[in-house]
């Protein structure tokens, strides 16, 4: 709790000092799995602030709402390690102004899947969640459940190893560094070792489910193009129906465009009201990014973004011999 | 009109049953998600959520519908299945719904009553339709049907009511096509007056589940006088105009006309489009006028609550707490409309 | 055409492998007559979008040849290229599309033959493969 | 068209130049006259241009394709409306005085129609009479009637009349019988012309050693013993044996590879006692190239030195050293002999007299660079001045001018040269040539009469006309022609389609125009052979028609398609279809392009005031611009004050001094001493400059160009006790104590120079290429005034490149001792007395030849210090957004063909700023800078392309990825509205950027995404069904 409570204090500080004109963080939401943001003008809000194991917003999408709508203002953020990467990439993209903002680094245990939970209570509905630190209890009509924590973990954070803000002005304890994580790769790797059609199969079974709803792409702080390319129709990229092929396409040339800029949050992923595996895909984009070019996203301030860059004596195996 | 029960064991002859004449869709499981799919015998449906995560709207008014095809030879209509459809199982909240989209696809009212559009895609498949609703028996904490005149056990929209009762349905007709089907219909019996009676005990226990409702009468007017205020940037600060909600959404049916072609081939498509989108509102000239996020969700919410009521005489919501369960960012419909009777009382 | 054909698009750049293509026809080498070229001025002008597209539309492969690393006319496009389908190879074979549906080579001006046999490398692999079926959209 | 100075020669001498020989260095210089507005003939003695570059394969140290970089400026040349050509020409005489010369021309007979014929190789197949191919060395056969080689510029055919049965023999004709254009004409007779020019630049180049008469090596007898032009053509992916190395004996691929260097280099018994400067970078490329062929290919280097000295090409040799395996051993060839599996058992001897047997399987011998054939006659013809070796005589502080005046030389013609030397050399020459003309600034910008009589198209739908082509039988030989263009009827907006015999024919472009004016045409297919050589024709043909040229698009069905698929002729009828209904997919979606005026400054700004600067600053101020040179001392000068010897005994100080005055006098130079740059913004022809002036005041200049001349430091070492004692001193301070006289105190007996201090070692992985003829200069002058001292030299590699040979044989002949040392065992030096800063120093180095230690205590330690960029480079490089490499030397944008030019327009780099390099060199990079600057600078306007990028701010989230990728700096994002912004004055129209753009703000003018999908999009496919 005292986390929490050092965290609004800051909250306070920051604005009472007129260091931020706004502070961005989470709160409880009305749901007992849902926390939601919370835009922070006085110091007497700041005491709704949260951060618990419902957090999973990546905040830093706000940033580049309405067309970068804090451009004038002095901002603080509540960043986990990935949201911290996010911020750090804007700011690469020139979306933020490193000067206007106060990155606030929050210690980060992983967030949870919805999914997840939804799957142990076989989708009865949860009425309260309590969080202990390693076991996660919920409480719903006429059940009452408890398990590991990491049962119930988003992906994303199941395969981090930055969970703290490694980029930041203020954190919220003592941040961690790089952690080791040997089950990052794991999924990806018995994926590939698939065969091509069962990957197909897998592929095609998931994003068939796909309606379009582009929560995926609104959640997700590296997509904020004015018009995104499916919208745009002259000339028009895809087709927008449900047909497979223009969903498909659509989330391949999403992952691409955010190629060495997906930080893993799992924004994406959770935000998907299909429950699409998102993260598999962005993933695996991410592991070649790091392979070729030794690229993680938003990890260096003073770096320049994978796909604006390039070496000369790069990896080129993919090339005809 | 006569009640009737179903023994849950004949459920698969009575399904077999209507698919003779009908094209039968029911709550089902695609890849993990519930919605409303076809199906051809009782063991396809999965019956164990409340609230599907698809709505049934889809079943009348899919996602993407070719209209027309065009070739050198000319235009031709889509083909379409002439088998009418029988749908098992809508909540009254989704049932409902079918009501309020009729009125769009049917019978809006800007139009002169003689030159009334009918949609022919929407028309051909609604008004051949038969609806078995089914009653909820124990909604959800998301659930709000009984905000807006609805509540688990409504039967409108439907044309035969079914309630859950342990081992049995029981099924009421509550439309001249109820009653007719039940009629043709073999696999049941007559319901006993204790059948009744537990039919209306499981009603009242279901309305005593729902919290009560905020006052929401006026509120078409109070929105309507908040239009220019500053509520709805507050109210939209943490949207991020996804279409989630609206995409979830069993009332919502706004859509896009896209031409898909090649050379001199191609088809005319219409898709579902949310007004959460950007793009929705913009203009050849490149003016948008709702380029902000606050415009379009006080759109959302105005279309909802005051523009559609303010035609059709009631909202364009069932309450089926959809958009709650869905929203990535936990905007809450709820909270929304409680804010703006706060708004209305203490700021404005 | 009786049998099935494969066709293939080629997005071929302006300075080295569309010269090289010329080579190889002004050489009287002989090739499968399946690709369709496209011409752009760089391999870097090639957006991943354009095979995705090209996959859509119908074709059953496709090529994107530039100039060799250090050869381009534009000094880097043909880097900036490599990037970009870096990451686009390998993200299309993980979903599972086949990974000799598309290919991505370097062939110079000088380099008629390899032209060639590029060709009819790309040509015979997606023979074997068959017609595309994976990404096309019917209309 | 524009106002560009009229191409007509006689009468207009004041504005043309006669350049002899088109090879990169003549095409070089010719594209720069043009550039300038001047009138060139270009006078070719062989059919095709392009030289010696075409035989290459590729190019050393980036491995670069080398017809991927001639081909563009092979065609720009051919096309460019102010160069005349004159292949299968020789130069006779010039007569007249500098500024009015008069050339006689003969122009050979060709034989052929160049109009008529349409390059279908009809008759070099059918004809009787093989002969050695010239251009692959004798390693393919060609014919009496053929073309110079497949990508020859111009295409066109001619016949070889010495071989010709017809023209020898008086029968045959059956080139004339199969020519489906009736462009055979045997009739044809040599032609002599004559050409009123200005100036004449020679650049007749070099021919390589030929070592059939130099027994030791086998060449001729040893099959499997080439020369390194014949493996080049081996190593060509599009040679004889189309890149495959076989060995002639047994027509396998060798395994064991060595190369024998300098073979008819530094040799004084065949009176080539001169490096050829090229051979050790050719050897070392060749033996990557061939590694890369094959892994398990083993190569091996036999040198002497191994001369890596330019820019990059230490890097280059350790890369084949250590990355490629490639063995290099120091040794002399003792004997070659042939084994009867054809192998070769090499004997040769190392620096300690070790002998050793080797086998291979096939020997390279680098062949040297020699005078071209026939240079001696010109020479006579010409009443120019040769070297001892043959080249063309010029001397150290104008290496670009002749012994005759108005006459210029250029490439290899008067040293031996590699590519970017030769390129830098004729644009210096230029230079020189311009000086002696009148030119006026002109406009090349379309006239506003021109614009009007363009239709207007916006709005219309597209009505597309399509030509189908026979080429003779060339398509239709193969491709149903009719067919096609019937079928292309059918196709969406398609208003009229019809098949032509030879679209390119004058009548045919007749045709074109007419029926764009019968139809209302407005967009123009032409589906015919390929548009990187005919689109031009065709963009003009339907511009007299009135429609803009960018209306326009082909199909390649010859090159791509009828040439490709002789054999399936139903199939090439399809495919052709389909690339017509691509043609047709695209052409629909053409919109109108116009390339804007962008207004050039005349004014050039010169940073830095040394001898490059001032060259430059001539170079340009000579031509007739004001010209602001800025250095930050309080003197011009630079290096040059330090240098007080050449090897020719002319005097540097009193050039230095002529041209300090010449610059200070000059009514178009102002020399802004004592100041630096504060500021460089805008783009070409329109730079802004903010400078602090000498009285610390900020003064702010307009120019169109900027040329990098801030040249390069001494090294400061700390090695070999350098500092602790007045008798260890550097090469620089060691020339002013030769020139001053002010010797250490004492006898001066024993010397020793210490090569290589801090060059091509870590941290400076980098040849400072001067130091050893600086060392050798430096050591001859100490001879000439002590004449009883003894030298001794430590070196690694002795770089004495091209003339300088000599005088290192001399030193050497004259008793100097050499020891060569290695990395690993550096020489060894202590101070005698060590407290006495006046002591001598004893210096320790091993010798390899004794294979023992050897101990000097020397009088003086002369050490040859490397030289370094300026730490200053890096601020100027961002100011201006230039790249530097990684030793902080300026980047060129191409280290081949663009050896003075930055990426970014507008901006060019002579002298040391670029890399080291001697006077001579510099004056003629300096000179080359002040040209290609002119070749801006004389414009009152440049185009910029109509292929150019665009953005669409409404769309543009400002991430600036574009900005990151490109080459060119041609886009910036506004830091106000955060949206890029493109220079069209720099873009060059990649398309990198729109690429890169995930947020679809950024098109290609010409290749627009719309465009391109709706040719993904037009084919009808029949699509399978998804799985």
């Amino acid at each position: 709790m005292s986390m929490v409570n050092n965290l609004r204090k800051t909250i306070k500080e920051l604005l009472a000092e007129k260091k931020i004109d706004l502070f961005i963080v989470w709160e409880k939401g009305s749901l007992p799995l849902s926390a939601t943001p919370l835009f922070i003008t006085s110091e007497d809000e700041a005491d709704r602030a949260v951060f618990d194991i419902t957090c999973g917003n990546n905040l830093s999408v706000y940033f580049t709402k309405d067309r970068k709508q804090f451009s004038d203002k002095k901002v603080g953020i509540a960043v986990k390690g990935c949201d911290a990467r996010s911020v750090v990439l804007n700011i690469l993209e020139k979306q933020i102004d490193r000067r206007n903002v106060v990155i606030t680094g929050v210690p980060c245990h992983g967030v949870l899947d919805k999914k997840k939970v939804l799957d142990k209570t076989d989708g009865r509905e949860v009425l309260e969640m309590i969080d202990d630190g390693d076991t996660v209890t919920l409480k719903g009509k006429g059940y009452e459940l408890s398990f590991d924590r990491s049962e119930i973990l988003s992906s994303s954070c199941l395969a981090c190893i930055y969970p703290d803000a490694q980029e930041c002005d203020i954190f919220i304890g003592d941040a961690r560094a790089e952690i080791p994580n040997e089950n990052r790769l794991k999924e990806i790797k018995e994926f590939e070792a698939l065969s091509s059609s069962e990957r197909w199969a897998n592929t095609r079974a998931e994003y068939e489910k796909c309606i379009r709803c582009y929560a995926c792409r609104n959640v997700c702080p590296s997509c904020y193009c004015n018009v995104c390319f499916v919208d745009q129709n002259d000339p028009g990229w895809i087709g927008n129906t449900c047909e497979f092929t223009d969903s498909m396409i659509f989330h391949i040339i999403r992952n691409l465009h955010v190629a060495g800029r997906c930080v893993e949050c799992g924004a994406c992923e959770r935000a998907c009201p299909m429950d699409i595996n998102l993260l598999q895909l962005n993933r695996k984009v991410a592991m070649e990014v790091k392979d070729r070019f030794g690229d993680i996203a938003g990890l260096d301030i003073n770096g320049k973004p994978a796909m604006a860059d390039f070496r000369e004596d790069e990896k080129q195996d993919f090339i005809m011999g | 009109m006569k009640m009737v029960r179903l023994d849950k064991q004949k459920f698969n002859d009575f399904i077999r049953e209507l698919s003779v004449e009908y094209s039968v869709y029911a709550p089902g499981k695609v890849s993990g998600k519930t919605g409303f799919i076809p199906v051809e015998s009782g063991d396809e449906i999965d019956f164990t959520s409340t609230v599907t995560d698809m709505s049934a709207k889809s079943i009348f008014f899919p996602h993407s519908e070719v209209l027309f095809e065009y070739d050198e030879d000319g235009i031709r209509a889509a083909q379409t299945s002439h088998r009418p459809i029988a749908v098992w199982g809508m909540r009254s909240c989704d049932a409902r719904s079918l009501v309020m989209l009729d009125r769009v696809f049917g019978s809006a009212v800007q139009m002169p009553e003689d030159e009334k559009f009918q949609d022919p895609y929407w028309k051909e498949k609604y008004n051949t339709s038969l609806i078995f609703g089914c009653a909820c028996n124990e909604p959800l904490s998301t659930c709000f049907c009984n905000w807006f005149g609805g509540g688990p056990y409504n039967n409108d929209g439907m044309d035969v009511s079914v309630v859950d009762a342990g081992d049995v349905y029981l099924m009421e007709p509550v439309s001249e096509k109820g009653t007719d089907i039940i009629g043709k219909l073999s696999c049941y019996k007559d319901a006993a007056e204790e059948d009744k009676a537990l039919a209306a005990k499981l009603a009242s226990d279901a309305d005593s589940m729902m919290i009560a409702p905020p006052d929401t009468d006026g509120l078409g007017e109070r929105l309507t006088a908040l239009f220019d205020e500053a509520v709805w940037e507050e109210i939209s600060a943490k949207c991020v105009n996804c279409g989630a909600c609206t995409f979830s959404c069993p009332t919502c049916h706004c859509f896009d006309m896209q031409d898909e072609g090649k050379g001199s081939r191609g088809k005319r498509v219409r898709i579902w489009d949310s007004c959460m989108f950007p793009i929705f509102t913009m203009e050849a000239s490149g003016h948008n006028p709702r380029a902000l996020s606050s415009a379009r969700v006080r759109q959302r919410v105005m279309h909802k609550y005051s523009y559609y009521p303010e035609n059709y005489g009631e909202t364009l919501c069932t309450g089926c707490g959809r958009c709650v369960m869905v929203c990535p960012v936990n905007l809450d419909i709820r909270e929304v409309l409680k804010r703006i009777n706060v708004y209305n009382e203490q700021e404005k | 055409m009786s049998e099935w054909q494969p066709r293939i698009l080629a997005i071929l750049c302006n300075w080295c492998s569309y010269a090289g293509a010329d080579l190889a026809g002004v050489s009287r080498m002989q090739y499968p007559p399946n690709i369709r070229v496209v011409r752009v001025p760089c391999s870097g002008r090639v957006d991943p979008l354009f095979i995705m597209k090209s996959l859509q539309s119908g074709f059953d492969g496709v090529l994107v040849s530039g100039c060799h690393p250090g050869d381009c006319h534009y000094i880097s496009g043909n880097y900036i290229a490599r990037r970009k389908f870096a990451v686009l190879k390998p993200l299309l074979e993980f979903i599972g599309i086949e990974p000799n549906r598309i290919q991505f080579s370097w062939i110079s001006a000088g380099e008629g033959e390899r032209f060639a046999t590029v060709v009819t490398k790309i040509t015979e692999d997606i023979r074997k493969l068959g017609p595309s079926t994976r990404l096309v959209k019917k209309l | 068209m524009t106002e560009l100075p009229v191409k007509e020669s006689s009468g207009s001498k004041k504005n043309s130049v006669l350049v002899l020989g088109a090879g990169i260095a003549g095409i070089q210089a010719s594209l720069d006259l043009a550039e300038m507005g001047v009138a060139v003939h270009l006078i070719e003695e062989t059919p095709t241009i392009g030289g010696r570059m075409p035989q290459l394969d590729k190019t050393f140290p980036t491995n670069d394709c080398s017809m991927c970089i001639l081909a563009p400026k092979m065609s720009e040349c051919v096309r460019h409306p102010l160069i005349t050509l004159h292949i299968m020409s020789n130069l006779k005489e010039i007569s007249g005085t500098p500024g009015d010369f008069t050339c006689r021309v003969i122009e050979r007979a060709k034989y052929v129609d160049p109009v008529k014929c349409v390059s279908c190789g009809l008759c070099e197949e059918k004809c009787p009479v093989k002969i050695e191919d010239e251009f692959d060395v004798g390693l393919r056969k060609t014919k009496a009637i053929s073309r110079y080689f497949l990508q020859s510029i111009p295409s066109e055919y001619t016949i070889n009349k010495e071989h010709c049965l017809y023209l020898t023999k008086g029968v045959c004709k059956l080139c004339e019988k199969v020519c489906p254009t009736g462009a055979i004409n045997y009739e044809d007779t040599d032609r002599e012309i004559e050409l009123n020019v200005g100036a004449v630049i020679l650049a007749t180049g070099i021919d390589p050693f030929d070592p059939i008469g130099f027994g030791q090596f086998g060449y001729h007898r040893y099959s499997n013993v080439v020369t390194s032009l014949e493996f080049e053509r081996m190593l060509s992916a599009s040679g004889p044996y189309g890149g495959h190395i076989e060995k002639a004996s047994d027509g396998k691929p060798p395994k064991r590879l060595a190369f024998i260097q300098c073979v008819g280099s530094r040799d004084e018994s065949i009176d080539r006692n001169y490096c050829s400067s090229a051979c050790c970078m050719f050897a070392i490329k060749q033996s990557i190239i061939a590694k890369e062929h094959s892994k398990e290919l083993e190569a091996t280097i036999f040198y002497m030195d191994i001369r890596a000295f330019g820019k990059d090409f230490d890097k280059y040799y350790d890369k084949a050293e250590n990355q490629y395996g490639v063995q290099f051993k120091r040794s002399k060839i003792a004997d070659i002999k042939e084994l009867p599996d054809g192998s070769l058992e090499l004997k040769y001897t190392f620096e300690n007299g070790d002998i050793q047997h080797e086998t291979f399987d096939m020997v390279v011998l680098s062949i040297g660079l020699q005078p071209r054939m026939g240079s001696r006659e010109l020479s006579e013809d010409l009443d120019i001045r040769l070297n001892r070796f043959g080249f063309c005589k010029s001397d150290t502080f104008h290496p670009l001018k002749t012994s005759r005046e108005g006459v210029f030389v250029c490439g290899a013609m008067n040293s031996p040269k590699d590519i970017p030397e030769s390129v830098v050399s004729a644009s210096g020459a230029v230079a020189g040539a311009v000086s002696l003309l009148e030119l006026e600034r002109y406009d090349p910008s379309v006239s506003e009469e021109e614009e009007e009589k363009e239709k207007d198209v916006t709005g219309e739908r597209p009505r597309v006309g399509v030509f189908v082509c026979h080429c003779g039988i060339n398509i239709a030989g193969v491709v149903d022609v009719k067919n096609v263009a019937e079928f292309a009827k059918g196709l969406q907006n398609v208003e009229h389609s019809e098949d032509v015999m030879y679209a390119c024919s004058t009548d045919c472009l007749e045709t074109i125009k007419q029926r764009i004016e019968e139809h209302d045409l407005n967009r123009v297919v032409v589906a015919a052979c390929t548009p990187r050589t005919h689109e031009p024709l065709f963009r003009d043909t339907i511009s007299e028609a009135g429609l803009n040229p960018y209306l326009f698009e082909m199909a390649n069905i010859r090159d791509q398609c009828s040439w490709a698929h002789m054999n399936e002729p139903e199939m090439a009828t399809e495919k052709s279809k389909d690339l017509v209904e691509m043609g047709v997919g695209k052409a629909r979606g053409l919109v109108p392009l116009s390339r804007l005026p962008i207004d050039i400054d005349p004014e050039a700004l010169i940073v830095g005031g040394g001898l490059s600067g001032m060259t430059a600053a001539l170079a340009i101020g000579d031509a007739g611009h004001d010209v602001y040179l800025i250095e930050r001392e309080d003197v011009l000068g630079g290096n040059m004050r330090d240098i007080f010897f050449n090897f020719s005994g002319s005097d540097p100080q009193e050039f230095l001094a002529e041209t300090i005055e010449k610059v200070e006098n000059h009514d178009r130079i102002r020399v802004l001493l004592d100041s630096t740059i504060e500021d460089i913004t805008g783009f070409v022809g329109n730079f802004r400059t903010v400078f602090k002036n000498v009285a610390g005041e900020l003064e702010e200049l307009t120019h169109g160009a900027v040329i990098v001349a801030t040249g390069g430091n001494e090294h400061e070492t700390s090695e070999y006790l350098y500092g602790s004692s007045s008798r260890i001193v550097t090469q620089k301070e060691f020339e002013r104590m030769l020139h001053e006289g002010k010797f250490p105190a004492g006898k001066l007996r024993e010397v020793v120079m210490v090569q290589c201090v801090g060059s091509r070692e870590e941290g400076r992985m980098y040849c400072s290429r001067i130091c050893c003829s600086k060392a050798v200069k430096n050591a001859l002058e100490l001879r000439k005034r002590k004449a009883r001292a003894n030298i001794y030299f430590a070196y690694r590699d002795i770089r004495t490149y091209g003339f300088a040979e000599e005088y290192y044989s001399e030193l050497r002949d004259g008793g100097a001792l050499f020891f060569r040392y290695t990395l690993e065992n550096k020489p060894k030096v202590e101070k005698i007395r060590p407290d006495d800063p006046d002591s001598r120093i004893r210096v320790t180095v091993f010798d390899p030849v004794l294979e023992k230690d050897v101990v000097i205590d020397a009088d003086l330690l002369v050490l040859a210090t490397a030289i370094d960029a300026p730490e200053q480079n890096l601020e100027l490089a961002k100011m201006l957004k230039v790249p530097l490499n990684s030793d902080g030397l300026f980047l060129e944008a191409h280290v081949k063909l663009r050896p003075v030019d930055f990426a970014t327009e507008g901006i060019f780099v002579c002298g040391l700023a670029h890399c080291p390099k001697d006077m001579s060199e510099s004056l003629a990079q300096a000179k080359a800078a002040g040209s290609r600057a002119l070749t801006f600078l004389k414009k009152k306007s440049i185009l910029a392309e109509g292929t150019i990028a665009e953005v669409r701010t409404d769309r543009c989230s400002g991430c600036g990825y574009c900005e990151e990728v490109c080459a060119y700096t041609a886009i910036e994002i506004d830091p106000e509205e955060c949206v890029a912004v493109i220079n069209d004055a720099l873009c060059k129209g990649c398309g990198a950027c729109v690429a890169s753009c995930r947020c679809g703000a950024l098109d290609l003018r010409g290749f627009t995404n719309q465009q391109l999908f709706s040719v993904f999009d037009s084919l009808e496919i029949e699509a399978s069904e998804g799985i």
